[in-house]
C-alpha cells in the first residue's frame, strides 16, 4: 500500500519536474479540469482554441504506464535535451521498480481513468442566455434550476460570499504590503519647470476607471513668460477674453472636445500657437478696446497688520516720548488748577447762580396750583 | 370648503335669488346666485340665517383694544417738520464757559487760534441761521452759545479763501471726507469768516431740494440748450441772500439798469432794493439773474463772493424734473445748478475774488460714479500723482457722465480728516466746561474718546460723548 | 521662581524695610526725585494710579519729581525695592516678575467697569422697560434722546404740593445730571404699595383688597410703567424717530414738575391702600400667610 | 494516544509554553498561574472572567516528546487560585489593598512633601472604582484605600519608586483634568499677542500690540465697523476698564454672527491678548466681566415646535 503510494509520489513528482513535458495520463488522473494538451515545447497550458485536434500530438489518447510515455517523449524530436535525460532517468527508475507493483499501478490507472471519465468530459459553456447577455462576471451566469436547493454537502451562498469577501481583502491587503511599497522606485524628485517650460497642463485620471471627464485637458500660462513685448501680451490677454485673470495675469484654457487626452492637448497647444501669432502680427494690435476684466471679481482687499505698528525700537522711543508728554500735560494741568474736571464745574456754576426763592408747600386742597394740571 | 356650503344650502329657505329666477335656471346644488338677466340687488344680511342657525359654535371674536383718541387737534400741516427742523442754538442749562471768546474777523484765518473753541457772535448767528448753515443733526443746543472748534483745516481752508480774495481770484474746492466727519461745519466756518469779513455769501444749503422735483419749475425761454428755472426756490434763496447779507447789499449799487424786470431798477440803486423787487414767486428768477450778473459784472467793485453748496452728488446727476417731451433733465440743466457749475468748473469768475465751495455728504447722497471717480483723480493729483498712474475709469463702465466730469476737471479737493488728540482734548474740555461731559478731562479719557470715534470723527466724538447713557 | 531670585527678592525687602520713609524724603531729595522719577518710568509714563491730589508745584519747564502723584509709602517701597533689583543686575522691569507694564488698577475697580453693569441701574431698568420686540439698541436710542432732551429742558419749576424724593437736588441741577433727573422723577412718583386681590374672599364672590409693599425695582417698574401709558396717551408733535421718546421726556418733565397724571395714580394706590389696610389682619388670610 | 492530543490541545489553550511539559520539575501550582483571572480583562468588562492571556496557536506535536514523557502526571489536576483571597467576598480589592499596606510599609519612611505642594491628581471616585473592579466594596473602605494612596502620593517626587507609581496609576481617573492648562500666548517678535474670542456664532482674533489707542477691525476704525456706540465699548472693554484705551493698538479680524456678538467676541479676544501682555491684570479683567467666555447660543428648534419653545397654536378638532 505504502510502496504503492510512494512510487505514486515518484510518478507525481517526475512529471511535475518535467515542466514542458507534460504528462497527460498522470496530471489527468488527479484532475477535475478539462483535457489541455501540452505541445512539447510550448509551456503554456491554454486551451486550444482554433487549434484543430489533429495537429495536438496524442491528443486525449492514454497510455498504459508511464513508459510508453516517456519512449514517445525520447522519440519526439521537440522536446529539449533536458527533458529527454530526465526521461532517460525515470525511464531506469521505471525499469527498477518491480513488476508486480507496475501491474498495480496499471490497475490503479485504469480504475482512475474509469471514475474521471465523467469528470473529464469537456465541460460546454452555457450559451448565454437573454437575462444573462449583458453578465461581465461569468461566475453569475447560472441557469435558475436546481439552484436554491441545498443538499447538505456544502455551505451556503451566502458563506461563499461572505469568503468571497474576505479573499477580496485580503488580495488588497497583500498588493498593499507587496506592491505598493514598490512604487517608491518610480518616484522621481521635483524639478521645477525650466525656462522654456512655460505651459502647465493638468489632467484628469479616474484610475483606470472611465469618466467623461478624463478627457478634459487644462492649461495655464502667463503671457509674460513668453517672449513678447508689451503690447503683443496686452494683445494676447484680449484675445484670451474671460480665460484672462488679471489678479494672478495668467490665462487659463480647457478642452475637452475630442475624444482623448492626446487629442485635446494636442488643440490646446496649437491654439496657443495660433494665438501667439497671431498676438504677434502687427496688422491690428487692439489699441482701440479696453482690457476687458469684468468676468473677474476682485477678492475682498487683503488687509494684513499695519508695518507702522511693529514694536520697533524707535517705534518704542516714540511711543515713550508721546507717553511722557502726555503725562507732562495732565500733570501740568494739574499743578495749575487747568485740568477741566465735569462734576466740579457743574459744582462750581451752580454755586455762582443767584438762587430762586424757596418755594412752601402749602396745605392740600387748598392751593389751585396743587391740582394736577391735564395735558 | 364647498361640501359644508352644499350642505348648508340644503337646509337654507329659499334666498330672494333663487326666488326670483325661474325654475330650473340655476344649478340644484350651487350657493351661487344667478346673475343672468336677474337684477343684482344690495347684499343684505340674511334675516333667516340666525333662526337656521347654520354657523353655529363659538365664534372666534377678537376684542380690539380701544385706544382713545381724546387729544386735542393734530398739529397742522408743516408743523410738524418745523418741529423736526426746528434749530436750537442756546440752551440755558449749560454752564458759561469763562475762557471762551467770540470769533472775530482775524481769528479763523491765523495759525494761533488753531485747536482753539470760538463762540459765534450773535449777530453772525442771525446771519449763518438766514442762510440755513446749521443743520438740525448737528448738536448745538446742548450749549450756551454755538461755539465751534478751530481746526487746522479750517485755517488752511480760509487763508487759501483769503488769498484768493486779496488775488481776485476765485478759490474752487470741494470738502470730502467720511461720515460724520465735519464737512457741513467747515463750510459753515468759511461762511462764518466770509459774513465777518463782509463777503457776499450765497448758500444752497441742500443740494436735494434743487433736484427733487419738490419746487415748481419752468423752462427759460430762448436758452440752448433748454434750461429752467425754479421760480420758488429763487424767491426763498433771495429771501435768504437778503436777510444774510443785509448790510453788504444796502452799500452795494447797481452798474447796469434791468429792463427786464418789472420793476425799473436805475443805475446805482443799492442791490438791496434790486433783492427786495422780488415779492412773489414769478418775478423772483429774473431778479435773482439780475443780481447774479450784478455780482459777476467784471467792470464793478464788488465785495468778494462765497458761493457755497452742500450734498454735491446730488447735483451730478439727473434730475427728478421732466422736460416737455417728459425725458428726465440733467441736473445741470437747472438754470441755479448751471450757475453753480459755471463757477465751480472755472468757466465764469468772480471779478473781485471769491470762493465756490461744495461739500459731498455721506448721510443722503446717491452714487455719482464720475464724480467720485473725478474727485478721487484729483486728489491724486494734488498728492503729485502722475497723469498715467491716476486711478481710472471702468472701460466698460456705463454709468459715467462726461458733463460732471468737465465740471470736476480742475476743482481742489480738501478731505477732511477726524480731529488730532489736542484737538478733540480742547472741544472735549469745552463740553465739560459748560456742564455736558461729566468726567474729569485728562489724556486717558481724551484718548479713549477718540478711539471710540473712531480716531476722532467729530460727530462720533459727540455721539460717544453726549449722546451717551453712560453714567459718568 | 528660581531659589536665587528668591533670596534676591526677600533680601530687596529687607533693603526696602530697611530704609525709612522720612531719611529718603527728607534728607535725601535728589534721592527722592530720582525715584519720583524711576516710578513714572517704572510706569512707562503712564497715570494709572494718580490720585486727584495736586502737590504743589510750579516749575512746569521740565518734569519736575513733585508733580508726579504721590501715594507715597508703597511707591518708595516699590521705587526703592527696583533700585536694589537694579542693584543685583535684575531687570527691575522684568513683566515675569511684575506682571504689569503701566501699573495697577486699584482693585476692586467700581462696578460701572463691569461690562454688563455699565449703565446706571434706574438706566438700565429703564430701558429695559422701554424695548420692544427684544430690540435693545432702539431702546438705547431712545433713552439716548431722552436723557438728552431733558439736558435740554428748561429747568423744572418744582410743585410744592408734590413733593420729590429726599435725595433730589435744587432743580438747576438736574438738567446737568439727566440721570438723577430721571432717577428723581421715578422714585418721587413710584408708588410704596400694590393692592394685592384674593378672589372671592371678601364673601359674595367679592375680591378681598389687602395692601401689600413693594421693593425698590418693583416701585420703579410700577413708577415707569405709568409714565409709559402717560406717554403713550400723549400726541407727538415732531415726527421720525425722536416721536416717541420725546413724549416719554416730556411725561418725565411733567412728572417733576408736579403736573403728571401720574401723581394721582400713586395717589389712589395710596389711598386704597390705607382704606383696605384693615384687611391686613382679617382671619381668612391666616389660613393663607 | 487520544489522550495525548487532548493533553496537547490544553496545554495550547492554557498557552504555557511546552518547556514547562518536557521539563519535569513542573509543578500544578505553576500550571495553574496559567489559569489566574487577568486584571486587565476583568477591569475592562468589569467581571470575573476566565481567560487565558495570549491565546497562542496549538505547538506541533512533536512525537519524540510524547513517546517520552509520562502523561499521568497531570491528568488528576485541580485548580488551586492564584490569590489567596480568591474565595473572600471582594478578593481583587483586598488584594490590592494589602499591596499597598505593604507599599505603605516599605516607603512609608521615605521623605515627604506638603500636600500643598503635590501636583494635583483626580483620583477614581468610589462608583468608578467599584464598577471597574466589579465587587461590592464599601465605601468606608475604598475611603481607608485612599488615604494610603494619598500618603504614598505625597512621597517626594524624586525618590518616589517606581512600584508605588505603577500602584498609584490603577487608582488615578483616566481624564486628569488637571492635566489640560491653556497654552500660554506668546508675544511674537513684532510685539503682538493673538487673543481670540467668540461669543453667540461670531469669532474674533485680536492683534494687541502696545500704541496710541488705534483699533482697527476688519481694517475699519471702530466708528467705521461698529455703528452703535455700545457695541464699540464692549469691544475694547478690557482696555477701557484697566485703563488701558491709550496704551495699546487693536488689529482684529471678526467674523459670523451679528455685531453685538462680533463685538463682545472682541472683548473677550483684546481682554486675552492682553493677559498675555499682562498676567497681573487678570482679577481686574475678571471684575471687568471680560475674561468669562459667554456660553450661551441659540436654542435650538424642537419638532413639534413652531421655534424654540413656541408650539402651534390648540385648535379645537
Amino acid at each position: 500500500m505504502a510502496s504503492t503510494a510512494n512510487s505514486l509520489r515518484l510518478c507525481l513528482r517526475t512529471s511535475r519536474q518535467t515542466s514542458s513535458a507534460v504528462s497527460p495520463l498522470l496530471r489527468r488522473a488527479l484532475s477535475t479540469t478539462t483535457a489541455r494538451c501540452g505541445m512539447p515545447g510550448n509551456t503554456s497550458y491554454l486551451t486550444p482554441t482554433g487549434v484543430t485536434k489533429s495537429e495536438i500530438p496524442f491528443y486525449n489518447q492514454t497510455f498504459q504506464d508511464p513508459s510508453e510515455y516517456l519512449q514517445t517523449v525520447l522519440k519526439d524530436a521537440s522536446a529539449s535535451p533536458r527533458d529527454k535525460q530526465r526521461a532517460q532517468q525515470m525511464l531506469k527508475a521505471w525499469e527498477e521498480i518491480p513488476i508486480d507493483q507496475k501491474r498495480e499501478l496499471q490497475q490503479l490507472t485504469k480504475d482512475a481513468q474509469n471514475e474521471m471519465v465523467p469528470l473529464r468530459r469537456h465541460m460546454r459553456t452555457r450559451p448565454t442566455q437573454f437575462w444573462s447577455a449583458h453578465e461581465q462576471d461569468p461566475d453569475l451566469i447560472t441557469d435558475e434550476i436546481g439552484e436554491d436547493d441545498f443538499e447538505e454537502d456544502d455551505i451556503m451562498a451566502g458563506a461563499h460570499g461572505k469568503l468571497e469577501e474576505h479573499r477580496e481583502y485580503r488580495e488588497y491587503a497583500r498588493i498593499a504590503v507587496w506592491e505598493m511599497p514598490l512604487l517608491a522606485n518610480f518616484a522621481k524628485k521635483f524639478e521645477p519647470p525650466a525656462e522654456g517650460e512655460v505651459l502647465r497642463f493638468r489632467y484628469t485620471s479616474y484610475m483606470g476607471e472611465f469618466h467623461p471627464a478624463d478627457r478634459k485637458v487644462v492649461v495655464e500660462f502667463c503671457p509674460r513668460d513668453l517672449d513678447l513685448t508689451e503690447a503683443q501680451q496686452l494683445k494676447l490677454c484680449k484675445l484670451a477674453g474671460s480665460r484672462y485673470n488679471p489678479e494672478k495675469e495668467t490665462i487659463k484654457m480647457s478642452c475637452e472636445r475630442f475624444e482623448h487626452q492626446a487629442q485635446n492637448k494636442r488643440y490646446l497647444g496649437d491654439l496657443i500657437a495660433k494665438m501667439i501669432t497671431t498676438a504677434k502680427d502687427p496688422t491690428d494690435t487692439f489699441e482701440d478696446i479696453p482690457l476687458d476684466t469684468r468676468h473677474y471679481k476682485k477678492k475682498k482687499n487683503q488687509i494684513s497688520f499695519p508695518k507702522e505698528w511693529y514694536m520697533t525700537p524707535e517705534r518704542k522711543a516714540e511711543l515713550e516720548a508721546q507717553r511722557k508728554r502726555s503725562l507732562m500735560i495732565d500733570t501740568q494741568k494739574r499743578a495749575r488748577h487747568e485740568l477741566v474736571d465735569g462734576v466740579q464745574m457743574i459744582e462750581a456754576g451752580i454755586a455762582e447762580m443767584e438762587p430762586v426763592e424757596e418755594l412752601v408747600a402749602v396745605k392740600r386742597g387748598k392751593a389751585p396750583a396743587a391740582r394736577p394740571l391735564r395735558r | 370648503m364647498s361640501a359644508p356650503n352644499c350642505l348648508r344650502c340644503l337646509g337654507r329657505r329659499p334666498s330672494t335669488a333663487t326666488t326670483v329666477t325661474a325654475a330650473g335656471r340655476c344649478a340644484p346644488f350651487s350657493t351661487t346666485a344667478v346673475n343672468g338677466n336677474v337684477p343684482m340687488r344690495a347684499k343684505t344680511p340674511n334675516p333667516m340665517a340666525k333662526e337656521i342657525g347654520f354657523r353655529s359654535g363659538a365664534r372666534l371674536t377678537i376684542k380690539k383694544k380701544k385706544v382713545n383718541h381724546n387729544e386735542g387737534k393734530a398739529p397742522a400741516p408743516g408743523e410738524r417738520k418745523a418741529y423736526r427742523k426746528k434749530i436750537v442754538l442756546s440752551n440755558d442749562n449749560a454752564l458759561p464757559v469763562p475762557w471762551l471768546k467770540n470769533m472775530n474777523a482775524e481769528h479763523l484765518a491765523s495759525p494761533q487760534s488753531a485747536g482753539k473753541v470760538l463762540s459765534l457772535p450773535s449777530e453772525l448767528q442771525d446771519q449763518l441761521r438766514a442762510s440755513e448753515a446749521f443743520q438740525p443733526s448737528q448738536n448745538w443746543g446742548f450749549f450756551r452759545k454755538p461755539s465751534t472748534l478751530v481746526r487746522t483745516e479750517t485755517v488752511d481752508l480760509v487763508t487759501r479763501m483769503q488769498d484768493s480774495a486779496s488775488e481776485k481770484k476765485t478759490l474752487r474746492l470741494v470738502v470730502t471726507g467720511s461720515k460724520l466727519v465735519g464737512k457741513s461745519t467747515m463750510l459753515l466756518q468759511a461762511m462764518a469768516h466770509a459774513y465777518l469779513n463782509g463777503w457776499i455769501v450765497i448758500h444752497i444749503p441742500d443740494a436735494q431740494e434743487l433736484v427733487n422735483a419738490s419746487t415748481e419749475y419752468g423752462r427759460i425761454p430762448e436758452t440752448e440748450p433748454t434750461q429752467y428755472m425754479q421760480p420758488a426756490y429763487a424767491l426763498k434763496l433771495l429771501q435768504a441772500i437778503k436777510k444774510a447779507n443785509e448790510k453788504v447789499l444796502a452799500k452795494i449799487n447797481t452798474v447796469s439798469s434791468h429792463p427786464e424786470l418789472p420793476q425799473n431798477i436805475p443805475v446805482n440803486t443799492p442791490l438791496l432794493t434790486l433783492v427786495n423787487a422780488a415779492k412773489e414767486a414769478e418775478g423772483a428768477w429774473p431778479v435773482f439773474h439780475a443780481l447774479w450778473s450784478e455780482l459777476t459784472n467784471p467792470n464793478a467793485n464788488r465785495p468778494p463772493v462765497l458761493f457755497s453748496l452742500d450734498g454735491l452728488s446730488h447735483i451730478m446727476k439727473m434730475s427728478e424734473y421732466r422736460s416737455p417731451s417728459f425725458e428726465l433733465i440733467h441736473a445741470h440743466d437747472l438754470a441755479f445748478v448751471r450757475l453753480f457749475n459755471d463757477v465751480l468748473s472755472g468757466n465764469l469768475k468772480f471779478p473781485n475774488g471769491g470762493a465756490v465751495l461744495a461739500s459731498t455728504s455721506r448721510s443722503n447722497a446717491p452714487r455719482s460714479p464720475s464724480m467720485e471717480i473725478s474727485l478721487a483723480q484729483r486728489k491724486a493729483e494734488q498728492a503729485g500723482a502722475a497723469p498715467e498712474e491716476l486711478p481710472k475709469k471702468e472701460p466698460y463702465f456705463k454709468g459715467y457722465d462726461d458733463r460732471v466730469e468737465a465740471v470736476l476737471k480742475s476743482v481742489e479737493v480738501m478731505e477732511v480728516k477726524g480731529l488730532t488728540k489736542p484737538e478733540a482734548r480742547s472741544i472735549m474740555e469745552y463740553w465739560a466746561a459748560s456742564g455736558m461731559l461729566r468726567a474729569a478731562v485728562d489724556e486717558r479719557t481724551v484718548s479713549e474718546k477718540w478711539t471710540l470715534a473712531g480716531n476722532g470723527v467729530l460727530g462720533e466724538l459727540e455721539r460717544a460723548s453726549l449722546l451717551t447713557m453712560k453714567y459718568f | 521662581m528660581p531659589p536665587r531670585l528668591n533670596i534676591l527678592s526677600s533680601a530687596c525687602k529687607a533693603l526696602a524695610r530697611g530704609v525709612t520713609r522720612p531719611v529718603t524724603v527728607a534728607a535725601a531729595p535728589h534721592q527722592q526725585q530720582q525715584n519720583a522719577f524711576l516710578m513714572a518710568a517704572a510706569r512707562r509714563f503712564s497715570d494709572n494710579t494718580t490720585s486727584p491730589t495736586t502737590p504743589p508745584g510750579q516749575d512746569d519747564s521740565v518734569l519736575h519729581p513733585s508733580m508726579f502723584p504721590q501715594n507715597q509709602q508703597s511707591d518708595h517701597q516699590i521705587a526703592l525695592s527696583k533700585l536694589e533689583m537694579v542693584a543685583y543686575g535684575l531687570n527691575p522691569f522684568d513683566v515675569s516678575v511684575d506682571g504689569h507694564k503701566f501699573g495697577l488698577p486699584e482693585l476692586p475697580i467700581p462696578s460701572e467697569m463691569h461690562k454688563s453693569y455699565r449703565y446706571d441701574a434706574v438706566v438700565n431698568l429703564m430701558t429695559k422697560l422701554l424695548m420692544k420686540d427684544g430690540k435693545l439698541a432702539k431702546a438705547q436710542r431712545d433713552m439716548t434722546l431722552i436723557l438728552a432732551y431733558l439736558r435740554k429742558a428748561s429747568t423744572p419749576k418744582l410743585n410744592p404740593a408734590r413733593p420729590l424724593v429726599g435725595y433730589a437736588p435744587a432743580p438747576e441741577f438736574l438738567p446737568l445730571d439727566p440721570v438723577m433727573y430721571l432717577r428723581v422723577a421715578i422714585d418721587s412718583v413710584a408708588p410704596l404699595i400694590k393692592i394685592r386681590h384674593f378672589k372671592g374672599m371678601a364673601g359674595g364672590g367679592r375680591a378681598l383688597e389687602v395692601p401689600a409693599p413693594l421693593a425698590e425695582r418693583q416701585r420703579r417698574r410700577t413708577a415707569f410703567g405709568w409714565i409709559l401709558d402717560a406717554a403713550a396717551k400723549k400726541k407727538s408733535k415732531g415726527s421720525g424717530r425722536t416721536m416717541f421718546p420725546h413724549r416719554v421726556a416730556e411725561e418725565i418733565v411733567a412728572v417733576v414738575e408736579g403736573k403728571s397724571s401720574v401723581w394721582d395714580k400713586r395717589f389712589e394706590v395710596h389711598k386704597r391702600g390705607t382704606a383696605v389696610r384693615a384687611n391686613l389682619n382679617d382671619f381668612r388670610l391666616k389660613t393663607l400667610m | 494516544m487520544a489522550s495525548t492530543t487532548r493533553h496537547g490541545l490544553t496545554s495550547a489553550l492554557r498557552g504555557v509554553p511546552k518547556t514547562l511539559y518536557t521539563r519535569q520539575t513542573q509543578s500544578l501550582q505553576q500550571q495553574f498561574q496559567s489559569l489566574r483571572l487577568s486584571e486587565s480583562a476583568a477591569v475592562t468588562n468589569g467581571c470575573r472572567c476566565l481567560t487565558t492571556e495570549a491565546i497562542k496557536a496549538a505547538p506541533e506535536v512533536d512525537l519524540e516528546a510524547l513517546k517520552t514523557r509520562k502523561v499521568h502526571e497531570v491528568r488528576h489536576a485541580r485548580a488551586i487560585p492564584a490569590s489567596p483571597g480568591y474565595f473572600s467576598r471582594v478578593a481583587k480589592f483586598n488584594d490590592t489593598y494589602i499591596a499597598l499596606e505593604k507599599l505603605l510599609a516599605q516607603y512609608g519612611n521615605l521623605p515627604t512633601i506638603p500636600a500643598t505642594e503635590v501636583e494635583r491628581v483626580q483620583w477614581r471616585t468610589y462608583s468608578d472604582f467599584a464598577t471597574g473592579v466589579g465587587e461590592k466594596i464599601r465605601l468606608i473602605d475604598y475611603k481607608r484605600c485612599l488615604a494610603i494612596v494619598k500618603r504614598l502620593n505625597q512621597i517626594h517626587p524624586k525618590l518616589k519608586p517606581a512600584v508605588v507609581k505603577t500602584a498609584l496609576e490603577s487608582f488615578k481617573r483616566e481624564i486628569q483634568a488637571y492635566k489640560n492648562v491653556p497654552k500660554p500666548i506668546p508675544i511674537d517678535k513684532f510685539g503682538r499677542a493673538l487673543g481670540v474670542g467668540k461669543r453667540k456664532s461670531s469669532s474674533a482674533r485680536a492683534f494687541l500690540v502696545e500704541g496710541n489707542g488705534e483699533v482697527l477691525v476688519n481694517g475699519k476704525t471702530l466708528a467705521e465697523y461698529f455703528g452703535r456706540v455700545h457695541d464699540r465699548e464692549s469691544a475694547i472693554w478690557a482696555l477701557h476698564a484697566t485703563g488701558r484705551a491709550d496704551k495699546y493698538n487693536v488689529w482684529a479680524r471678526v467674523d459670523g454672527g451679528g455685531t453685538t456678538g462680533q463685538a463682545e467676541a472682541l472683548t473677550l479676544a483684546i481682554s486675552k491678548a492682553l493677559m498675555a501682555h499682562e498676567p497681573a491684570l487678570k482679577p481686574a479683567l475678571r471684575r471687568a466681566g471680560c475674561v468669562t467666555r459667554d456660553p450661551r447660543r441659540v436654542e435650538r428648534k424642537k419638532h413639534g415646535h413652531l421655534k424654540a419653545r413656541k408650539s402651534p397654536t390648540w385648535v379645537k378638532r
